[in-house]
């Protein structure tokens, strides 16, 4: 309906192939952008931002990444919650053990061991697929949080493995207060986005759909399989390690080996397959969505035993989350197996061709 | 040496119990082609409804164990009228997530329904060394363990024969190697997943009543399930005996391993041990024990 | 005539089930060379080998004169042989476009980090490669359905697309698995232009395998007949309308 | 437009040379191919166009030859008519969809010895037509795919001539300039032949005098400038095409646009958003249908949303009009309207950005017209005819009506006839058919006006209507005026009929053939749930029978309120079972009906309609898209209204 594509014709592959080719389109992300930069600070409330936007920012984040190793390359991975832990233990000992480090360095450098790590655990998918690579990537999630404990160093020998991050200096800005952690994690979401869209438009994009899709016809025609999958967990990793990094350094402060639990890797499962699997969107909408959820239902809970004038206990709250997100998941999978996306695009799709149908 | 063979034999024992978990996913992937990630869920289900009717309605054993079995076929046929059926075609990682969500709802109707407290779960059996075999051999055996073994022994037994003889059996046996070919020859392949669904609820029983009354029932019981999947990899997805092995080397293993290398590494490794052994076997054997080697027709 | 293929004394088989047995013939430089046969003779086997797909637990493949050791599908891809499947295998979650430009995948060089920035060599690469992709829509007349997704194809374009991917690698050797099976008429008459067209205007040399006897006939330079995995005929296609064996093979199927 | 076009810049080849020099960077022309929108300036046309000019002259092209030009709208087919023209050769476009025989006819007739065609289909269609008494020199193709192992030493690459010109023209820079400064007004520009209703093509000459004068008239008209853009998907060979995408193109330097394919214009035409656009009634009318059609399927809220705005829009009349008093809330109704309909729609048509759209050639569905209008769509009617290089009327902005043609431009004198017929003197006028000039003196009456052989008359305002060809309008038994083609035009806007044949002269009533829209109806049975296996099936439906008859009934409520035409009400018709078709020799390449052909071949059925029988069998023979002909029988229903 707000479409008007008359005279936006491409002159050039590179314009052809531009992240967004139509300008409505254009308009509208770089309005989004513009509005979460510079609106959304003045008018949201610090707990918006700290029990809200920051995760939300975050999960989207490890979403992605999963995403990406999932959605995009077929290979389910359980272990998500487990690179993200050696992300933010990674990003930890850099701040504290190379002198004056910038914070960027140091989150980079967690993504990069994340990733190496990642590639480790990859190492099964080249000898085995689906469940059993599912299994495989479980060892990770049990394994890395106990070695997080047991070798003290991780910790800087704190004994439970707990670590508290210092203070975060950004150029000489100190990052402490909600709006600022905010924008800083913002722009390092948008950033990461933009180089994930870059990834997925060439070739090594399409050389995980080829894998994902049809294995054998892609190694046939040139695709290196184990290359691409490697690559695939190695990419992976690495924006799950940041997240680790960001959701230790900017959202929690401090956390420990545990608080990486199997729980944590469902949870951004549940983002992508409600959001959307093979979708960069997608993680957007299943962050915010699962993000929002508990919220949400904690508000009606509450609403609910105050009109009932009931005492509903918070043990009951969070076991009719489990039965809630569970029931969500079977729907999403069996009514829209594409996720929010899907449904964000076939609307795009319907404004594009109004009034007509097709 | 007597201690090195206690040790073994209280593994091999804990193991059969693995087995019997594994069991429960083998049933279902044979059959449906799913990896149903909500095994563990149905144990603790089980298990804690068990407890739940005990406590509430103070019947005592055998009726518990009717109503609960009972209960487990209701579980197992709207799983698979409303879970698989409509995802039926879909592509089998899109069924195992669906398993998830089953995990997730599960657990929490069950804590909805009973509580989330830890109950105790008594079937009789104390866990004490068995006094003869110490006189003897001098080796602690828990007569509980050996019990339990013994039961899921002749669970597994029965099961194996029960699909190897009757009709259900073969259809399944069937179903497993080919479902649009058992579709033709007009075997009900719905009822039949009801069926295996329904077995499998049982199997999770068992091991629920097992494992809840080794370590009381509490929400830790769905973890017995993620042991049991280093035994499916070691065994095979699809391989009744490779359960059973599987499950005996993973309990023998992991015994061993937290008796002898656990004290090196500061404890604890029973967590991931049988994973990270399981993954080496993987590199060894990626089709597993018994699961035989696919060639990609194209 | 110089051999671009030389297949050695095949012979292959899937746990004591022989698909092959001392398969022996050759590929010369752009000929259109087709293998027949009724089904179950090993034609698709046939093809898997020469692509490294199966390994041979006897006999070797000469390629350009070089002979193969622990092939593998990926390795054949390099050496420049692309191919088509019998039931397509195309990307189904992708577009045309893209499930083409996988075909360029050997030819692309930048590395991860290039490509995360899209930028430089990597945005050059991108733009080389889709005129090359472009260039092949052109020649098989897709343009239409440049931007769909291929699941939403019919099957004929689907096939179509298929070529389009193969091609789109610049093979030397180009196997098709049963170019036109399920098609229609018009179909078909298509797809035996687009092959024609494509050995005269690449030069590519093409092994294909077909049902429609008619088609090979009328397509191919050569023809190796095999049946229950043995090669009984290898000619010209008068030479396979002649041959006893031939006939008897295929009034055995009916 | 440029003061010195017409004076100094009297041909079309020194127009382009001026533009390569004054517009130098400014995009000529567009052609989607590979993907994308390749484009050429000023500058690099005119380069073209001279390595090409030189490259045909190389191969023997020169001033007085005629060269052949085939096939879609290419901008290298394009830069060929520049090319001949420069060296003073008659470009001969020829409709790419001709029957082999009208080709053959075509190359004999204008000798021609070169000629420049598309691709491989147009090839082989040359090389099956030569015969002895066509002396082909040269035949040069555009694409070469599929071409490669011809064996025929007169066929050429495109590439290799433009490779040749290339050093030809590095060799002799002053040729090209020279050739072209010699070209002048009443040199011919280009010879287009009409697919005549009647007889055998007839070759239309024109000088670049004759184009260029009306060129420049309607450029100034409508005020068209380098800012304009158009798309060029009409036959090359057409005169309207002839016009806007060389004549009027050159004049005001607009862009040119050429689609990548046939199939795909629709989405081309979206892609573009032309601000000037041209189409015969029939073009019109197909996307109207398809617009129905599409909107059928559409959700209720839609549907219902759409036909509220469309009607609504039309009981507004045109915003074009300024002495249409608009009250507010229906103002902002609009505006809403246009937010939820008028735009979208405009946008998916890929008309947002259209100035001025035109419509010419045949008659326009009243309520058709009205339909794009309302949407604020500036659609204006023209008349004219080939000889008479298309415009001799041209509507205003303000005050269009479907019912006339506007009035005649600046230096056109219009006459009518006693007969009705539509006399016309104009600078626009052709300089003779090619080799016939007993035709030629035939086509004018005694004081030198052109006879368009069109019946119309003046009304009060000045503004031309035309009612329909003067040798068809006829009168019934009761001498009431007759004049088929209106009824037709009045039947073909509903959607679901594609043709209608009148008949009623020397007759006591009017009566019909009818031929329906496949797409219109087939959909519309669908929805109604009736069953058919193809268009002969279809058409003998009695459901199908009783809508049409519908659409008739409403045709002749409308005629009873026309003063002289109320006696010609449409008593009887019957639904053909057969698609009147151009390669049946029924309908002419521009879908105009050949009446004399029709009343031959389906002599039986009009006496059937004229008779009291109910039904009769009826066979003919069918011709099918790749050539091969039939028959077809069929047992046709004879029904009254």
């Amino acid at each position: 309906m707000f479409y008007r594509e008359n005279g936006q014709f491409k002159i050039s592959y590179s314009k052809d192939q531009a992240l967004l080719t139509i300008s409505q389109d254009k308009f509208f992300i770089f309005a989004l952008v513009a509005f979460s930069l510079l609106i959304v600070p003045f008018i949201a409330s610090d707990y918006w931002l700290t029990a809200i936007l920051i995760p939300f920012l975050v999960f989207t984040l490890a979403a992605l990444g999963l995403n990406i190793l999932t959605g995009y390359a077929g290979q389910l991975s359980l272990g998500t919650a487990a690179f993200m832990a050696v992300g933010a233990y990674a990003a930890y000992n850099f701040q504290i053990r190379v002198p004056n480090i910038p914070i960027i360095f140091s989150f980079i450098g967690g993504g990069l061991i994340a990733a190496a790590v990642g590639v480790l655990f990859g190492l099964p998918s080249l000898r085995i697929r689906g469940f059993y690579l599912a299994v495989a990537t479980l060892a990770a999630q049990f394994f890395i949080p106990w070695l997080l404990i047991k070798v003290e160093w991780f910790s800087n020998y704190n004994p439970s493995g707990v670590i508290t991050t210092p203070p975060v200096t950004f150029f000489g800005f100190i990052i402490d207060t909600p709006v600022s952690k905010y924008i800083f994690i913002l722009v390092i979401v948008i950033l990461l986005t933009i180089l994930a869209k870059n990834l997925i438009r060439s070739k090594i994009g399409r050389s995980w759909m080829a894998v994902r899709d049809m294995d054998i016809a892609a190694e046939v025609i040139g695709i290196p399989i184990m290359k691409t999958k490697l690559i695939a967990f190695a990419v992976s990793s690495f924006y799950c390690g940041v997240a680790g990094a960001v959701y230790a350094f900017l959202y929690l402060g401090s956390v420990e080996p545990d608080g990486f639990n199997i729980d944590l890797s469902f949870r951004i499962l549940f983002m992508i397959i409600i959001g959307g699997i093979g979708s960069v969107m997608g993680s957007y909408f299943g962050a915010a969505f699962i993000t929002l959820l508990p919220i949400l239902l904690e508000n009606i809970i509450h609403f609910l035993a105050v009109a009932l004038s009931i005492t509903i206990s918070s043990a009951v709250t969070s076991v009719l989350q489990l039965l809630i997100f569970g029931a969500l998941i079977i729907f999403f999978l069996i009514v829209e197996p594409h996720g929010l996306a899907r449904l964000w695009s076939i609307l795009k799709e319907k404004l594009r061709l109004w009034p007509f149908p097709y | 040496m007597t201690f090195f063979l206690e040790v073994l034999i209280g593994g091999l024992l804990s193991g059969v119990m693995y087995s019997l978990v594994a069991l429960g996913f083998v049933l279902i992937y044979k059959a449906s082609g799913v990896f149903n990630f909500a095994q563990g869920a149905m144990v603790f289900f089980a298990a804690l409804s068990f407890v739940g009717i005990q406590i509430n309605f103070g019947l005592s054993f055998w009726p518990t164990l009717m109503v609960v079995i009972i209960l487990m076929i209701i579980v197992g046929v709207l799983t698979e009228k409303f879970v698989l059926r409509p995802l039926v075609n879909q592509p089998q990682i899109t069924l195992f997530m669906a398993t998830i969500g089953l995990t997730f709802f599960l657990e929490g109707l069950a804590q909805l329904v009973w509580g989330t407290d830890v109950h105790p779960l008594d079937i009789g059996i104390e866990d004490a060394p068995i006094e003869f075999i110490l006189d003897r051999f001098d080796m602690v055996i828990s007569a509980f363990d050996l019990f339990a073994a013994i039961i899921s022994g002749t669970l597994v037994v029965s099961l194996a024969i029960f699909f190897q003889v009757t009709k259900i059996g073969r259809a399944l046996r069937a179903v497993a190697d080919d479902h649009q070919a058992a579709l033709s020859i007009g075997i009900p392949l719905k009822q039949i997943w009801a069926i295996v669904w329904s077995v499998a609820g049982f199997v999770a029983l068992v091991a629920g009543l097992m494992w809840g009354s080794r370590n009381g029932v509490q929400f830790a019981l769905t973890f017995v399930a993620l042991k049991a999947l280093p035994v499916l990899i070691i065994g095979g997805f699809d391989s009744v005996l490779g359960a059973i092995l599987g499950g005996l080397i993973i309990g023998a293993l992991e015994k061993l391993a937290e008796v002898y290398i656990g004290p090196m590494l500061g404890g604890g490794i029973e967590g991931w041990f049988a994973y990270v052994a399981a993954l080496l076997f993987l590199l060894i054997r990626p089709e597993g024990m018994f699961g035989e080697k696919k060639i990609d027709r194209i | 005539m110089d051999k671009l293929l030389d297949i050695e004394n095949i012979s292959l088989s899937f746990g004591g089930i022989k698909a092959l047995t001392d398969v022996s013939f050759d590929v010369y430089k752009n000929e259109i060379r087709a293998i027949i046969g009724p089904n179950g003779a090993g034609k698709s086997s046939m093809l898997n080998v020469i692509n490294g797909v199966y390994k041979p637990q006897k006999g070797q493949v000469s390629f350009k004169g070089k002979y193969w050791e622990n092939i593998t599908p990926f390795k054949v891809a390099n050496l420049g042989i692309a191919r088509t499947f019998q039931n397509i295998a195309l990307f189904k979650g992708m577009s045309v476009l893209d499930n083409i430009m996988t075909g360029r995948s050997l030819k692309m060089k930048s590395n991860l980090l290039e490509q995360a920035l899209y930028f430089g060599k990597n945005k050059k690469e991108e733009i080389l490669n889709r005129t090359k992709v472009e260039e092949i829509i052109d020649f098989l007349q897709i343009e239409h359905i440049r931007k769909t997704l291929v699941g939403k194809l019919p099957y004929g374009l689907q096939k179509r697309v298929e070529l389009a991917r193969a091609l789109a690698a610049e093979p030397e050797l180009l196997l098709l698995d049963e170019p036109m099976a399920g098609m229609n008429i018009e179909e078909k008459q298509d797809m035996c232009r687009f092959i024609l067209d494509v050995n005269e205007h690449f030069k590519t040399t093409i092994v294909l395998i077909e049902h429609d006897m008619g088609v090979v006939m009328d397509i191919s330079d050569r023809i190796v007949v095999l049946d229950y995995g043995l090669k009984i005929g290898d000619g010209s296609p008068q030479d396979i309308r002649d041959n006893q064996k031939v006939i008897d093979a295929y009034l055995g199927v009916g | 437009m440029h003061t010195e076009i017409g004076k100094t810049l009297n041909t079309f080849p020194k127009i382009l040379k001026f533009r390569s020099e004054n517009n130098s960077k400014n995009i000529a022309i567009r052609e989607k191919y590979l993907g994308i929108w390749q484009q050429w300036t000023w500058n690099q046309v005119f380069k073209e166009v001279t390595y090409l000019a030189c490259g045909l002259k190389e191969k023997g092209l020169s001033k007085g030859m005629n060269i052949a030009i085939v096939g879609e709208n290419r901008p290298r087919l394009y830069w060929t008519i520049s090319a001949a023209q420069s060296l003073g050769a008659v470009p001969v476009p020829i409709y790419q969809d001709s029957i082999a025989s009208e080709m053959q006819y075509i190359l004999q007739n204008a000798d021609i010895q070169i000629a420049v065609v598309e691709d491989q289909e147009q090839v082989d269609k040359f090389l099956e037509v030569l015969n002895d008494d066509i002396n082909l020199k040269c035949l040069i193709y555009d694409d070469p795919r599929g071409l490669e192992n011809y064996k025929v030493e007169f066929l050429h690459d495109y590439e290799k001539i433009r490779q040749v010109g290339k050093k030809f023209h590095e060799a002799n820079t002053n040729f090209f300039d020279n050739s072209i400064n010699n070209t002048k007004p009443e040199d011919v520009s280009v010879i287009l032949y009409t697919s005549g209703t009647t007889s055998k093509p007839k070759g239309v000459v024109h000088t670049h005098k004759s184009f260029l004068d009306i060129a420049i008239q309607d450029v100034l008209f409508d005020q068209f400038s380098e800012k304009d853009s158009v798309l060029s998907y009409l036959p090359m060979a057409w005169i309207g095409d002839h016009l806007f995408a060389h004549a009027q193109y050159l004049v005001a330097g607009y862009t040119l646009n050429c689609p990548e394919s046939g199939e795909t214009v629709i989405n081309d035409m979206k892609e573009i958003g032309p601000t000037y656009y041209f189409a015969p009634p029939r073009v019109w009318e197909n996307l109207l249908t398809q617009v129905m059609i599409r909107i059928e399927d559409a959700s209720l809220l839609k549907r219902s949303l759409f036909k509220f705005f469309i009607k609504f829009a039309q009981s507004q009349g045109s915003k074009f009009d300024v002495n249409n008093k608009i009250s507010l809330f229906n103002k902002i109704l609009y505006f809403l309207g246009n937010i939820l309909i008028y735009a979208p729609l405009k946008n998916v048509l890929g008309m947002s950005n259209l100035r001025i759209a035109y419509t010419g050639g045949a008659a326009i569905g009243p309520d058709l017209y009205k339909f794009y209008r309302s949407l604020g769509i500036n659609l204006k009617q023209l008349y004219g005819q080939t000889e008479t290089a298309a415009y001799v009327c041209k509507q205003e902005t303000i005050g269009a009506e479907a019912e006339h043609v506007g009035k005649p431009l600046p230096g056109v004198e219009v006459k009518i006839a006693d007969n009705k017929e539509i006399l016309i003197k104009t600078p626009g006028i052709f300089k003779e058919y090619y080799k016939l000039p007993d035709e030629y003196s035939e086509a004018f009456d005694n004081n030198n006006f052109f006879k368009t052989g069109d019946a119309g008359f003046l009304d009060d305002m000045g503004n031309l209507k035309i009612i329909d060809r003067a040798k068809d309008v006829g009168t019934l038994l009761d001498n009431t005026l007759f004049a088929p083609q209106f009824l037709e035009n009045k039947l073909k806007f509903f959607p679901y009929i594609k043709e209608a044949v009148c008949f009623g002269h020397k007759k006591d009533f009017v009566s019909c053939f009818i031929n329906i829209d496949i797409d219109a109806v087939g959909n519309w049975a669908e929805k109604k749930g009736v069953g058919y296996s193809g268009y002969v099936d279809l058409s003998s439906k009695p459901e199908v029978a009783e809508l049409v008859k519908d659409c008739i009934s409403e045709v002749n409520k409308d005629l009873l309120k026309e003063k002289d035409l109320k006696g010609s009400v449409i008593k009887k018709f019957l639904v053909l079972p057969k698609e009147l078709d151009a390669d049946d020799d029924e309908l002419t390449r521009t879908r105009k009906v050949r009446r004399n052909f029709i009343n031959e071949k389906y002599k039986i059925l009009i006496d059937a309609l004229f008779s009291n029988i109910d039904n009769c069998d009826f066979e003919t023979k069918v011709t099918f898209e790749d050539g091969r002909t039939g028959s077809l029988k069929a047992n046709v229903k004879i029904l009254d209204c």
